[in-house]
C-alpha cells in the first residue's frame, strides 16, 4: 500500500539515493550526453524533497503535483519536464486518495509511461528512461501486489543495464547514435533506483544496487 | 506578435534577445533562459515569460535543444488556456529561425507567414555564393 | 580540431561556449563575439581566436548572421596561411550546428563527418514526433 | 591627382560627413536593417581618421593598410570587411606609389569593385553599395580626369538614389524581399558620399547632397 506518509518517505529516500549516486549518474551522462544528469535529478529531488517536508497533504494528489512542481523548477535537463510528467500523472491517478493500494499504483505508473512517451515522444528501445518504466510498470500490473512490486525492481534494473546494448535514438545521446553503445542510459539507472526505493518505501527490505557501471 | 526564447544559456539568451531587438525594435521579445546561474530550462519560467506577453499577441517560442522544447511544451500545458491558445513553439534553428520571425513580425506579417518565415531558416545559406 | 564561435553578441558567443564545453569538455572552443561593448563582429579578434588554436588541429567556424561570415573570411585572408589551410567557415545554423559538430568532435570523428554532422543540423528536427 | 595629402584629407572629411549623417543612415538601416549603418561608418572611419592623424607613411600603399585595419576592427557590421576589402585592394593597387593620377584611381577603383563583389557575393543590381560603386568606377574609367571624377559623383549620386527602387537580395535587407522597395539602400548612400568626398579632395568644388532622402 502507498499512504501519504511512504510516498513522503519515498521522496526523502530517493533524493538521499539521487545524492549518492550522483557522480556516477553525472559519469554515465558525460559519455553520451552533457554530464548533468546525476546533477540534475539530485538538484531536483532534494528540492521537491524539502518543498514537502513538514507540509501536510490532503491527499496522495496534492503531494504528487506540489513535487512535479518542485521538479519543474528544479532539475533543468529532460529529466526535469520527464519527471514532473511521472508526479502528474500519478496525482491525477490518486487524486482524493490518502493511499492507495497496489492495483491503483499499477494504473498510476501505467499512466506515467503514458505521459511519458507523449512528453519524449520516445518508445522503448529508444535508450531513455521509458526502456525501464514499461517493463517495470508492466510487472507490477500483471501481479499488483508486494511480490509484484519486487518483480517491478528486478525487470527495472534489468532494463537499466541492458541499456548499455542499444544505440540512443531519443534526447541528447542520440547525437551519438552507434557510439552511445557500450554506456549505460543514465535517466535508465536513475529509474531503475526510483523503482528499488519506491519498493522499499512500500514493501521494505529490497536490496539495493550500488550502480558503479 | 511576441516572441519568447528558450534556451539553457542566460547569457545566450539575454544575447540572442539584444541581438533581436535591435533588428526588430517595437517586437515585444522576452527570453526564459538557464536554470539559476547553471545551464537549463526551468518550465516555470518559461510559462511566466508566455504570461508577460500582451494578453493580445500571438506567441511564438523559440527554443535551442529539444530538452528545452519539452519544457516549453509542459509550460504551455501549465499555462492558463487563454495563454496557451495563442502560443506555437516553433521548430526552428534558434538563432536564425528567430531573426527571421523578428523581421518578419516587425513587417506585420501574418502568424502563419512568419512562422513560415522561420522555418524557412532551416535550408537558408547565411554564407552567400 | 577546434571550434570559433562567431557572433554577433558577446554574451550569445559566451553563453554558446559553455553549453557547448558542457557536452563537449576536452573539446577546443573558443568565440570572437561583439565589438567591444556592442553588436557586432571584428575581424581582428576572429583571427586572433583562429590563433589561439593549437597549430595541429583543423578549425571549425560558426557563425550567427551573413556579415560575420564576411569577417571569418576577411579574418581568414589575414591570418598567416598555415592558420587559414587548417580553416573551414561552416554555413550551418549557429547554435544546433556547433552542438552537433562538438559532440561529434569529441567523439574524435574525421573532419568530414564532423562538418557533415553540423550541416545536417540544418534538416535535424528537434522537436520529436 | 591623388597624393598622399589629399587621401589623407579625404579620410578626415569622409570621417566628419558620416558623423554628420550618422543619423541620417541609421534611419535608412532601421527600416530596412538593425538601423546601425550610420553609427557602424561613422565609427570605424572615425577611427581610422584618429589612426592616421600625425602619421607619416610611405605611401600610398601603407597608408590605405592603415585605414584597411582600422575599419576591420571597428566597424563591426558588413560594411566592415567590405570597405576593408576596398581599403585592402587601394593599398595593393597604389603600393609604392606616393601620388597616383586619375588612371590609377580608376584602376584602384576598379579592383575594389571586383574584391566588393567577391567579399559580399553580390552583383549590381540586389540593392547593396556595388550598386553605386560599379557606375561610380565606370564613369571614371571611362573619362579618367576631373570630369570623369565629377561624373562619377553624379552617376553614384544616381544610383544611391534609385537603389530605393529595387528589392534587396543580399544583406539585412534580403529578409525584407519586396519589402525593401521604397527605401534607399544605406550601404548605397553612405558609398555616395565616399565618391562626393573623394572628388572634393583630389578636384574641389563639389557640390554636397544633404541627403534627406
Ligand atoms: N525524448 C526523450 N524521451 C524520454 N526520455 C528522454 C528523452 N530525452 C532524454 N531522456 C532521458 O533523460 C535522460 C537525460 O536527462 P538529463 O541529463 O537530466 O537531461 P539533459 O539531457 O537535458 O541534460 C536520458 O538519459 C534519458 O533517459
Ligand atoms: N553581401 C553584401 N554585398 C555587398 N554589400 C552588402 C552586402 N551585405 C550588406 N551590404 C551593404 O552593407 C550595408 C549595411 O551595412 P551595415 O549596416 O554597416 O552592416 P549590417 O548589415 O551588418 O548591420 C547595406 O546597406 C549594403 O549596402
Ligand atoms: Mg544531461
Ligand atoms: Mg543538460
Ligand atoms: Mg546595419
Ligand atoms: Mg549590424
Amino acid at each position: 500500500m502507498l499512504t501519504l506518509e511512504t510516498l513522503q518517505a519515498f521522496i526523502q529516500a530517493y533524493a538521499a539515493r539521487l545524492a549518492e549516486l550522483c557522480t556516477v549518474l553525472d559519469d554515465l551522462d558525460n559519455r553520451i550526453g552533457d554530464g548533468d544528469h546525476g546533477t540534475n535529478m539530485a538538484r531536483g529531488f532534494r528540492t521537491a524533497a524539502d518543498r514537502i517536508t513538514g507540509e501536510t497533504f490532503a491527499d496522495l494528489g496534492a503531494l504528487c503535483q506540489a513535487v512535479a512542481m518542485a521538479l519543474l523548477a528544479s532539475v533543468g535537463g529532460a529529466s526535469g519536464p520527464l519527471y514532473a510528467t511521472v508526479f502528474m500523472r500519478f496525482a491525477q491517478s490518486w487524486k482524493d486518495c490518502t493511499n492507495v493500494d497496489f492495483e491503483q499504483v499499477a494504473r498510476g505508473l501505467a499512466s506515467a509511461c503514458e505521459g511519458l512517451r507523449a512528453r519524449g515522444k520516445a518508445e522503448v528501445g529508444e535508450k531513455t528512461l521509458l526502456d525501464v518504466w514499461t517493463p517495470a510498470s508492466e510487472a507490477l500490473a500483471a501481479q499488483p501486489d508486494e511480490n509484484g512490486m519486487r518483480a517491478a525492481v528486478a525487470s527495472a534494473t534489468k532494463a537499466a543495464l541492458a541499456s548499455r546494448d542499444i544505440p540512443a535514438t531519443k534526447g541528447r545521446a542520440a547525437y551519438l547514435g552507434e557510439r552511445s553503445v557500450g554506456t549505460c542510459d543514465p535517466g535508465s539507472i536513475s529509474s531503475a533506483v526510483f523503482f528499488e526505493e519506491l519498493a522499499d518505501a512500500t514493501v521494505g527490505g529490497v536490496t539495493k544496487t550500488s550502480w558503479q557501471t | 506578435m511576441s516572441l519568447v526564447i528558450v534556451s539553457h544559456s542566460k547569457q545566450l539568451g539575454e544575447g540572442l534577445v539584444k541581438l533581436l531587438r535591435q533588428l526588430a525594435p517595437g517586437v515585444d521579445i522576452h527570453e526564459a533562459a538557464g536554470l539559476g546561474d547553471e545551464l537549463g530550462t526551468d518550465a516555470t519560467a518559461i510559462m511566466a515569460a508566455l504570461q508577460q506577453c500582451p494578453n493580445t499577441h500571438d506567441i511564438l517560442v523559440f527554443f535551442d535543444l529539444g530538452s528545452a522544447a519539452m519544457n516549453a511544451e509542459m509550460a504551455l500545458e501549465l499555462a492558463p488556456p487563454s495563454v496557451a491558445v495563442r502560443t506555437r513553439i516553433v521548430d526552428a534553428p534558434l538563432v536564425e529561425g528567430a531573426v527571421a520571425a523578428a523581421v518578419a513580425a516587425r513587417s506585420q506579417l501574418p502568424l502563419d507567414d512568419v512562422i513560415q518565415q522561420a522555418e524557412a531558416a532551416r535550408t537558408m545559406h547565411k554564407m552567400l555564393g
